[in-house]
Parts: C-alpha cells; structure tokens; sequence
C-alpha cells in the first residue's frame, strides 16, 4: 500500500522545477530521505534538489529522518531570506 | 497583546506601532525593514517576495512569543509583507514596548535576526539592468544543511545567469 | 539631513519617523522614550522635564552629529520634550535610517545613551500619593565629579521630604 | 575692576536656592572655583551648592579651573535625566 505525500516547491526550487506542488506515492515507512531519493531519482529536472534538502514537513522544520504518513505536506525550503 | 501577520497588504508603520504602548511602558521602538535602491553596489529597482503563507505566519507567531518572552511583556506587534514591493515600500515593520529601553532593543533585534534565520520567505532582487536574481538566505536551523545558499541561486531575465 | 530639536511642543513620531529614510536605506528605526506610570514600584502620574534650553539643543545637535558618523548616513533626527507630560506621553523620539541595520540599532541606542549622560534636562517624577521628586541623574563628562545624584535629590509637595 | 558673570540655576538647585538666575561680581582672573567659594561663603541657602559641582560655561560643560570673563553664563547644572 502506498503513502500519498504532498510536497511543495518554493522561490528558487519552484523556478527550477516549473511547479509548485506534486503529489508523490512513497512506500510505508518512507521518511524525508526517502521522498528526496524518488524526485532526484526521475532526473532533471528534479535533480536540481539538494541531497540534503532543508525541508518542513506539516509546517514545521523537519531533518532527513523524518518519518511520513499519508497526507503530510513536505516543503522544500531554498535557503530562506526575509526581512 | 502579541501580534504577528503575514500578508500581502501594504504595510503601515503606524498601525502596528500602535498595537504596542500601554501605561506600564516607558520604551516603545520601531523597526522598518525597507526595500533599498541597491545591493551591495548593484541598482536595484524592486523586490519580490515570496513566502509559504501557512507556516509563515505559524513561524512569525512563535518568535513573536519568544521575543515578548525576552521583553518581559505581550507587547509585540511584527507584520511581514509578501508580493511585489517597490523601492521605499516596508517589508517588515517590527514594535515592541517595555518600561525599559534595554529589553526594547534586545528583542526588537531578535525578532529581525530570528525571522532572517527561520521565516520561509524569500526575495528576489530586481535589478535596473533587467536581470532579478534570489536572494542568498539561510539554511534554517533543525534542517539538513547540505541545502547550500549558493547552490540555489538562479537568475532570470534578459540579463540570463549572473 | 540631521534633525535635533528641545522644544516644549507635543512630539508626533510619525513627523519624527518622516525626516528620515531614503532611496538608500534598508533600515529605519523609530525609538520613543515615554512617560511610565510607576518608577521602581511607586506609581507616577505625570512629570515634568526642565531644560536649559540654548545649551539643551547645542547638545542634541552633537550628539545627533556623532550618530550620525556611526551611523554613515545623516539620516538621524531627534526630538526631546520639556514641560508636564502625561502618562503615555513621549518625552523623546529618536529617527535613524541606513543601508543596514547594525548601524541603525547602534546609533540609535547611542543617542539614547549620550543624552542620558549629557543633556542638560532634569525631570521631575509626580506620584499618585502626591509627592514629587527629582530624578536621580548623571554627572556630565568634562565636568567636576563632585555632584553627587544622591546630594541633590529633593522632595516638594504634600508627602515633605521622602 | 570686578568681572560680572550671569549664574543660572536649573532643576533641584532651583528649587532649593528658590531663584533661577544671579549676577555674580569676581575679581578679575577669577575662575569657575572662585565663583563657587563666592556663593557657597554667602551661606544658607548658598550652601546647598556642592563644592565641586558640575557647570556649563558659555554652554559647554566645564571643570573648576575654567578662568571666567566679563559677561560668561554660568550654568549651575545638576545631575541630568534626560530621556
């Protein structure tokens, strides 16, 4: 059974990829890493990705170890620059 | 009472200066982060902002909280713009009060710091010679670091990659 | 350009916050120091600043000037107060703006710390029981060092001596 | 020949000396010290005045030594409180 993730691109990343948003199916028990593993694996041009992406999942800052559940939002976050 | 929002709507010093002060305060001090005609030594014409609204405005509410924490009291308003901003225009107006300036400015300096480091924000530079370029920023802290600044920055326009 | 002022008029920071800011500057930051109602735990219900005036805006106009140096814009204008003042009342706003915003907070507090240790203003705290009192001050750099704050401290009104 | 100064009185010595302003006659060559013996040997309410108290000459703070001229104002300057 897969787990439906719902991943979110922003600033530079959402340049890069052309998109805002996709929805990814990653096996049970998938964590961050894994998620990172599947989009950089399809290639350019997801391949812009970073290994070690920074990323929230659910609205809050999460590490590469993150376990994921079905329906969680995952963004990934360029480097961020307010103010 | 502590506020903290983030919204397209432009910005007004004097409103959220207002939501700051009571009888108990003898220090208020304002910040206005202000989009500049210049990067370094480059012109610039503009700037846009782009934020992830939802988690912004959670992340804005949390260093308002710690903020007033350091200030003693709730007196902390902080508003951050997002969308196209022209030069002059407020990004991120900032007020706190206290009866004492020391705690005023120290966590008036925290909440510019904090939301440098943590708010997911960001902004493209609009220069006058046509090319618009993002913003080096920060990895925010409780993520993987290996999303490197400089590996993400692009540029657009009719001056290509700089 | 810089901007310092002692005079006896209501001050409007948004009048204050206006004289400064440019095309240049990212950093604009706006500090009001304010009439608390309590000092220690005593309540206060108003004060009064005495000035000696003609020395009071020489001073300021200095000591805008060498905010000015640390801040590397002449962007800084200043305003202090003098007569009764109400509770919620601003006794002094402090304008500065700059390309960034580590010069910004420096000359900021650095103009709230120089005229607490040079302007020639006095103030007079009025409490709720009705007795007033001169505050306890700072002995002027360049000066004889034989004043001491304790020596000059008077009580008038209904209370006596306290 | 005797060196007319104009003394000015602020704030707490104000109050205490009950006038804001005094012409002082000095001997010529009279210095900011001088001018203090001067008030202070008038006695009561004189004395309240420190012996090595902070002054303003001409609108700039100055030390005890300062020498003093026909016409110079002489600010008697309590502790400041600004802000």
């Amino acid at each position: 059974m897969s787990v439906p993730v719902h991943t979110l691109f922003f600033a530079a990343y959402r340049d890069r990829l052309g998109l805002s948003e996709l929805t990814v199916e990653l096996a049970q028990g998938a964590t961050v890493a894994d998620l990172v593993a599947e989009l950089r694996g399809r290639g350019s041009p997801f391949d812009i990705l970073p290994e070690q992406p920074a990323v929230a999942v659910n609205r809050t800052y999460a590490m590469l170890d993150e376990p994921l559940g079905a329906g969680d939002e995952v963004a990934f976050i360029p480097p961020v620059a307010g103010g | 009472m502590i506020f903290a929002r983030v919204a397209s709507e432009v910005i007004d010093p004097a409103e959220v200066l207002a939501r700051v002060g009571s009888d108990r305060d003898g220090a208020t001090l304002l910040f206005l982060g202000v989009v500049r005609d210049h990067a370094d030594d480059r012109p610039v014409s503009g700037m846009r902002y782009d934020a992830y609204e939802e988690m912004a405005g959670e992340v804005l509410s949390k260093i308002a909280a710690e903020a007033a924490e350091r200030l003693g009291t709730d007196r902390v308003a902080v508003v951050h713009r997002f969308g196209e901003l022209a030069i002059g225009e407020v990004s991120v107006a900032i007020a706190v009060s206290s009866p004492h300036r020391e705690e005023a400015y120290e966590a008036s300096r925290y909440v510019i710091e904090q939301l440098k480091e943590r708010l997911p924000v960001w902004k493209k530079e609009h220069y006058v010679d046509g090319v618009s370029e993002w913003v080096e920023g920060n990895v925010p802290p409780g993520t993987a670091s290996g999303a490197e600044p400089v590996a993400v920055g692009v540029a657009v326009g009719t001056g290509g990659d700089a």
